[in-house]
């Protein structure tokens, strides 16, 4: 963390960088939030910790429109998006001085908490540069401890790869974290009988309370006004004469983000129901992968999305029905 | 709000039969923004539009829903009719209560109900109708032709003719097509050549007239009006303006063995060549494939005989771009491949030949020298046996599904001047129907039979034995006689069926012409726009469209060049208002939409937006009005919804969605 | 329901043919190895089963003169295959004995000196392919 | 509410592009090829039209089926619309099923403007397989705390 630092105030010394894009500490140790660093002064709150999940790159969109370069602090999963975004031509990349951050798993205080962990006081183990295996917790009712990996984001566990898509340079170190194979869930629903998906899906769903933070925090979800909110569809719910927003919300969004989204895990890391939006999202990475070749949104900044590509020999819709 | 008028049509007796028509006007006064509603005889009558123009003046309507037949049928006359009454004619919504509800409903309870719902979606539709005008594209006066056979030389000097700029692709070295390879012609019995090479003579003199030979449409962009085409210039190895058509290269030509296409493989042509005396241009071109300079780089003596230098070994494919306002298909027809139809023989004996090979025997310039003889040992033949059907009105994939229209005529024409020029031959058709609608054409037959003395007999051929002392024997029945034939033959001549030309595919792609399951180019209308197509600004000429003899294909021609006349005559042409338009403050600028637009009509551009008090300069999607078709394939990949479709907008079609739900 | 058209229906239904899909070209009745031998020919048979006339096709000679070749199955250009409808037919009188299609292995322990001979070389090309 | 006594009419959407298949629809009408007026036709220019969004609201009022009709591959009046929706729909349906929607409620089939007879017998037997899976009560609401 400290070379980051380190870093970041000679990039705003020599004015490579009018402004560092980071994580600064919050309330409680577990939630370091997004912020600017325009001084020296400011630096003093920077964190980088394992619980930084925040993917920066989104925004990088209004940074983009800033005087000067921003310096923004890239984990290798963010920079897929971040490719993604210099695809849709949502960001500048002459605006942007990558740094690509280290990664060894980013925490989940809500999996931490789901062990029966209640009252965290402090965790030891979560900073960045400790080869931690162990997370010691300081809690009202005394010490705990948990293997770091368990207390990692599922996303962690499914991880990309440690390596920076794009970047001006690199700091800190990754380990790899991936013990499980990406489209397992998925395939776990796929194999339910429909009333099993129904009812699984249905009861996730009913604990939506359409907060929209899925939708703030995903960078696929990066259009200047979302459909929801706009009366071109008669689907933003302003009155109570429709319930359709309500209802279709979050497979909307996911067709919506369909051959854009990096699985970066951001929905289901912000949602506060705990609802696991990513699901919706790898189910259609997964459709993609098999039906027209493996596809890495955010892998290039070139190549053409799946839904504005096709084939002459693409499969037929009614492979749905076939497959079983 | 809008104040709507539904007009629901009777059709005679077509919907008020089955729908009850006074209840779906009645209905209709229920939906929001409807003010008035009337059914009546004829909507589409003069007195039916008269009626609309009189309601949308007195109650100051300002949309109409008509409930009448399809829009693809009477939508043009229902928007003019409100044009002329004043009213915007994208206000006008047609529910199709005719197709796709009493033609094929019976009770009359349940087809009411449906054409109210039809109804409530047009009205739920027109309230949110916004009025559109129609912009102008100008017209380029100069028309393609694509196929260089009777079809497509008539169209040309049509148009022509009529003082346009006209260019003729043609695959094969020498334009002619199918009729200069036929000896004669019914029901006149006039020599093909003598009736068809003044036209070609006509056509490449014509000042107008541009004829690219051994050249193919290799790529189609733009629309009604304003086409590009390009289109590859095969190397012909020999330079157009030099030679001099003498002949003397592929006279002295060594490789001798290519099969000739004109005479349909039945004998050899050399390397050099042009495909028959009478071709035009009459300037060969080298089959790369079969000569030997090009094989093994030795040889070169059809160079070194030219005295105008003209053989140039180094010519390249030449691609050409050109611009045209009208495209006419005349792609013509092919033979079947017979390879399915072992029962006939056809690949075992050199004696069982198509009509089309008949033809080539028959002719002077034919491999026989117009002998008629046996291709196996070029014995006279005694007895002929002519097949008829042979892959028509077949309805297993063998075969075709339909009558191939020309076989029961030429036949007729074979058998008749087999029987004039050589009387001791007895020739024999075996036929399921014969079919004679036109003009002269059953006494022609009648006169094979009476005066020519050719024994018809009804019933098809089951197969074709080849014997071992050469003879044919053909076993079939006589359904009329309840009797089965056996009968030696010394040839056999199969009717066998046509089929468009293969290419046809291809260049319907390129057109977004639609072809049907034949590969047949599919027209506007069966009956009332036989020779265009849906596509706008593309015409059909010839067989491409369907089977037909020369006289129908020379009308067919004359008729595409009329159509592609009236385009070409026109200075501008108003263009579908019904385009793609973006939200400027809702366009994210992530060139998605970009990337599906057939068209390239979209494309990004920094603007100045007042996006609610913040000015900034923003990437946005810009559509290009001439060049949008209106697909609405930008509509859906665009995530924000800042492309809409004016005319089917996100809105309409979600109301129509909700009205039939409801 | 008539008998007779119940009949015809069977046969439609046992053959899967739709006889109205004959143009009447008899290029069957050109194909027939057995042509001499029937007393209905084969382009008859479709008229027959379309007029619902089964008593005489079931009490021809042509329907155990059928060698069942299929030379009118392969060769017919409109898929109406008259020998399927001789086949069906046969197969009506077989029902009518109680007796419904064998499977090849059963043939040898059920052969019945009843059973017309021109059955089992129908059955026995029909299991061959 | 006792719905048992009544009879259950399905409501059934049929998204038509309209060079081919709304066509192919008026073929099938003006050759009396009857299918069930449980299928109500909307007109768009082209099957790319079709917004995912159009088939869920379609459920979501309360439709028991929904198809979509276009040219045939390859043969796209825009020349490659059908391509797009294509992908689309197969994606969208794979969704729904995977959430434990009935994939016979959602279909897509290439009618030409040439085929009347396969227009009207894919009708028939779409709503012949909605009839058969019944009422549609699991996409109305997703979320539903019942």
């Amino acid at each position: 963390m400290q070379e980051l630092i380190n870093r970041a105030k000679e990039l705003l010394a020599d004015g490579t960088v009018a402004r560092v894009l980071g994580w600064k500490a919050g309330d409680l140790p577990y939630n370091p939030e997004p912020a600017y660093f325009e001084t020296e002064e400011d630096l003093k709150d920077f964190v980088y910790n394992g619980f930084c999940g925040a993917n920066l790159s989104k925004y990088m969109i209004e940074a983009s429109k800033l005087e000067g370069k921003t310096m923004v602090c890239l984990k290798p999963c963010d920079t897929y998006s971040f490719n993604q975004l210099i695809k849709e031509h949502r960001v500048d990349r002459e605006k942007a001085y990558i740094v690509g951050v280290g990664c060894k798993g980013k925490l989940d205080i809500e999996r931490i908490r789901k062990q029966g962990i209640k009252g965290i006081e402090s965790i030891e183990g979560a900073e960045i540069t400790d080869e931690a295996d162990t997370l010691k917790i300081q809690t009202i009712y005394g010490e705990k401890s948990i293997s770091y990996a368990d207390g990692m984001l599922e996303r962690c566990h499914v991880c990309k790869g440690k390596d920076h898509m794009i970047f001006d340079e690199q700091i800190g170190e990754s380990k790899e974290t991936k013990d499980a194979e990406r489209f397992d869930e998925v395939a776990k629903i796929e194999a339910m009988s429909p009333e099993e998906k129904f009812a699984y899906f249905r009861s996730e769903l009913s604990k939506c309370i359409r907060c929209n933070a899925c939708r703030n925090a995903c960078p696929a979800c990066s259009c200047r006004k979302c459909v929801f909110d706009s009366n071109k569809f008669d689907s933003s719910q302003k009155a109570n004469v429709d319930s359709f927003e309500e209802k279709m919300f979050h497979i909307i969004r996911a067709f919506h983000v369909a051959g854009r989204c990096t699985d970066c895990g951001e929905c289901s890391r912000v949602c506060p129901q705990g609802i696991p939006l990513h699901l919706f999202n790898r189910k259609f990475i997964k459709d993609i992968d098999e039906l027209y070749g493996e596809y890495q949104a955010g892998a290039d900044t070139d190549s053409k999305a799946p839904l504005t590509n096709y084939t002459f020999e693409d499969a037929e819709p009614s492979i749905v029905g076939k497959r079983g | 709000m809008q104040r709507i008028g539904v007009f629901v049509c009777h059709c005679g007796s077509n919907i008020a039969a089955t729908v009850d028509v006074s209840k779906v006007a009645e209905m209709s006064l229920m939906e929001p923004g409807v003010v008035h509603a009337e059914d009546y005889q004829y909507m589409c009558s003069e007195a039916g539009q008269a009626k609309i123009a009189a309601a949308i003046k007195e109650k100051n309507l300002t949309g109409i829903v008509v409930c009448s037949c399809s829009p693809r049928m009477h939508e043009a006359t229902f928007r003019k009719a409100a044009e002329r009454a004043g009213l915007n004619p994208y206000m006008v919504e047609i529910a199709n209560i005719r197709e796709h509800c009493s033609w094929i409903h019976k009770d009359m309870e349940e087809a009411t109900k449906k054409a109210v719902i039809l109804m409530r979606a047009a009205v739920a539709k027109v309230n949110l109708n916004a009025p559109l005008q129609a912009g102008e594209s100008r017209v380029t006066k100069r028309a393609l032709v694509i196929g260089g056979g009777i079809a497509g030389i008539q169209t040309a000097l049509d148009i022509a003719d009529a003082g346009y700029e006209v260019d003729i692709v043609e695959k094969t070295p020498s334009i002619g097509g199918r009729m200069s390879q036929l000896d004669k012609t019914f029901p006149t019995l006039d020599c093909s050549a003598c009736i068809l090479t003044p036209k070609m003579v006509e056509a490449s003199a014509h000042e107008k007239i541009t004829i690219y030979t051994y050249s193919e449409v290799e790529k189609v962009s733009g629309f009604v009006g304003d086409f590009t085409v390009d289109i590859r210039k095969k190397a012909r190895s020999v330079d157009m303006n030099k030679c001099t058509g003498c002949g003397v290269c592929q006279e002295k030509c060594p490789s001798k063995k290519a099969p000739s296409e004109f005479n349909r493989g039945l004998n050899t042509r050399s390397a050099i060549y042009t495909p028959f005396a009478q071709a035009i241009p009459n300037v060969p071109v080298i089959d790369r494939e079969a000569c030997i300079k090009f094989k093994t780089g030795k040889c070169g003596i059809c160079s070194k005989v030219c005295q105008a230098g003209a053989v140039d070994y180094e010519q390249k494919d030449e691609i050409i771009s050109e611009k045209y306002g009208a495209i006419v298909v005349a792609t013509g027809f092919d033979t079947i491949n017979l390879d399915k139809y072992d029962e006939y023989a056809y690949s075992q004996s050199k004696d069982v030949i198509t009509s089309l090979e008949l033809e080539r025997v028959m002719n002077a310039a034919g491999p026989t020298h117009g002998h008629l003889e046996r291709l196996s040992d070029g014995k006279a033949p005694k007895e002929i046996v002519f097949i008829q059907c042979v892959g028509s009105r077949c309805s297993d994939d063998r075969g075709k599904p339909y009558c191939s229209k020309i076989c029961c005529m030429y036949t007729a024409k074979h058998a008749m001047l087999i029987r004039d020029k050589y009387p001791d031959v007895n020739v024999t058709v075996f036929y399921i129907d014969v079919r004679t609608p036109g003009k002269n054409f059953d006494e022609f037959y009648r006169r094979a039979v009476e005066q020519y003395g050719v024994n018809y007999i009804k019933g098809q051929v089951g197969k074709v034995i080849p014997q071992p002392d050469g003879k044919l024997l053909v076993q079939g029945s006589d359904l009329l006689d309840n009797r089965q034939i056996l009968k030696e033959a010394d040839m056999v001549v199969l009717a066998t069926a046509i089929e468009p030309n293969p290419d046809v595919r291809k260049i319907a792609t390129m057109l977004t012409a639609s072809i049907d399951t034949n590969n047949f180019l599919t027209e506007a209308h069966a009956k009332l726009r036989p020779v265009e197509s849906p596509t706008a600004g593309i015409f059909l000429s010839g067989v491409c469209q369907g089977p037909k003899d020369i006289p129908e294909t020379v009308a067919q021609a004359g008729a595409a060049a009329v159509k592609a006349i009236g385009l070409l005559a026109k200075d501008k042409l108003m263009t579908n208002p019904c385009t793609a338009q973006s939200d400027i403050l809702l366009c994210n600028g992530c060139s998605t939409c970009e990337n599906v637009c057939p068209y390239g009509a979209i494309t990004y551009e920094d603007k100045e937006v007042n996006d609610h008090g913040i000015r900034e300069t923003r990437r946005v999607a810009v559509v290009n009005n001439a060049l949008c078709q209106g697909c609405g394939a930008c509509t859906v990949a665009c995530p924000s919804g800042a492309m809409d479709l004016q005319g089917f907008s996100n809105r309409q079609i979600l109301a129509e969605v909700d009205a039939i739900c409801r | 329901m008539s008998s007779e058209k119940k009949q015809a229906e069977l046969i439609k239904e046992i053959s899967g043919v739709n006889p109205l899909k004959c143009m009447k070209c008899g290029k069957c009745s050109a194909s027939c190895p057995s042509y001499n031998e029937m007393d209905i020919k084969p382009h008859q048979f479709v008229s027959y089963v379309i007029n619902e006339d089964i008593e005489s096709l079931v009490n021809s000679k042509s329907l155990w003169k059928c060698l069942s070749c299929f030379a009118c199955v392969e060769r017919c250009p409109r898929d109406v295959k008259p020998g399927k409808l001789i086949d069906a037919a046969r197969q009506v009188v077989v029902r009518q004995k109680d007796q419904n299609y064998l499977l090849a292995d059963e043939i040898p322990e059920l052969l019945d000196p009843e059973l017309p001979q021109q059955l089992l070389v129908s059955a026995f090309r029909r299991y061959r392919r | 509410m006792p719905l048992e006594n009544k009879e259950f009419k399905p409501k059934i959407v049929a998204f038509c592009c309209n060079w081919c298949s709304y066509a192919g629809a008026d073929l099938a009408g003006s050759s009396r090829l009857t299918y069930p007026a449980d299928v109500k036709i909307i007109r768009v220019p082209c099957s790319c039209r079709v917004n995912p969004m159009f088939i869920l609201r379609a459920f979501e009022k309360g439709a028991d089926g929904v198809i979509m009709c276009g040219c045939h591959p390859g043969d796209c009046h825009y020349s490659t619309g059908n391509y797009y929706a294509r992908r689309r729909m197969t994606l969208l349906f794979s969704m729904l099923d995977y959430i434990g929607v009935e994939n016979g409620r959602t279909r897509v089939e290439w009618v030409s403007a040439a085929e009347g007879v396969k227009f009207s017998e894919t009708m028939n037997s779409f709503v012949e397989k909605i009839y058969s899976l019944g009422e549609n009560v699991r996409l109305g609401d997703l979320r539903c705390k019942s």
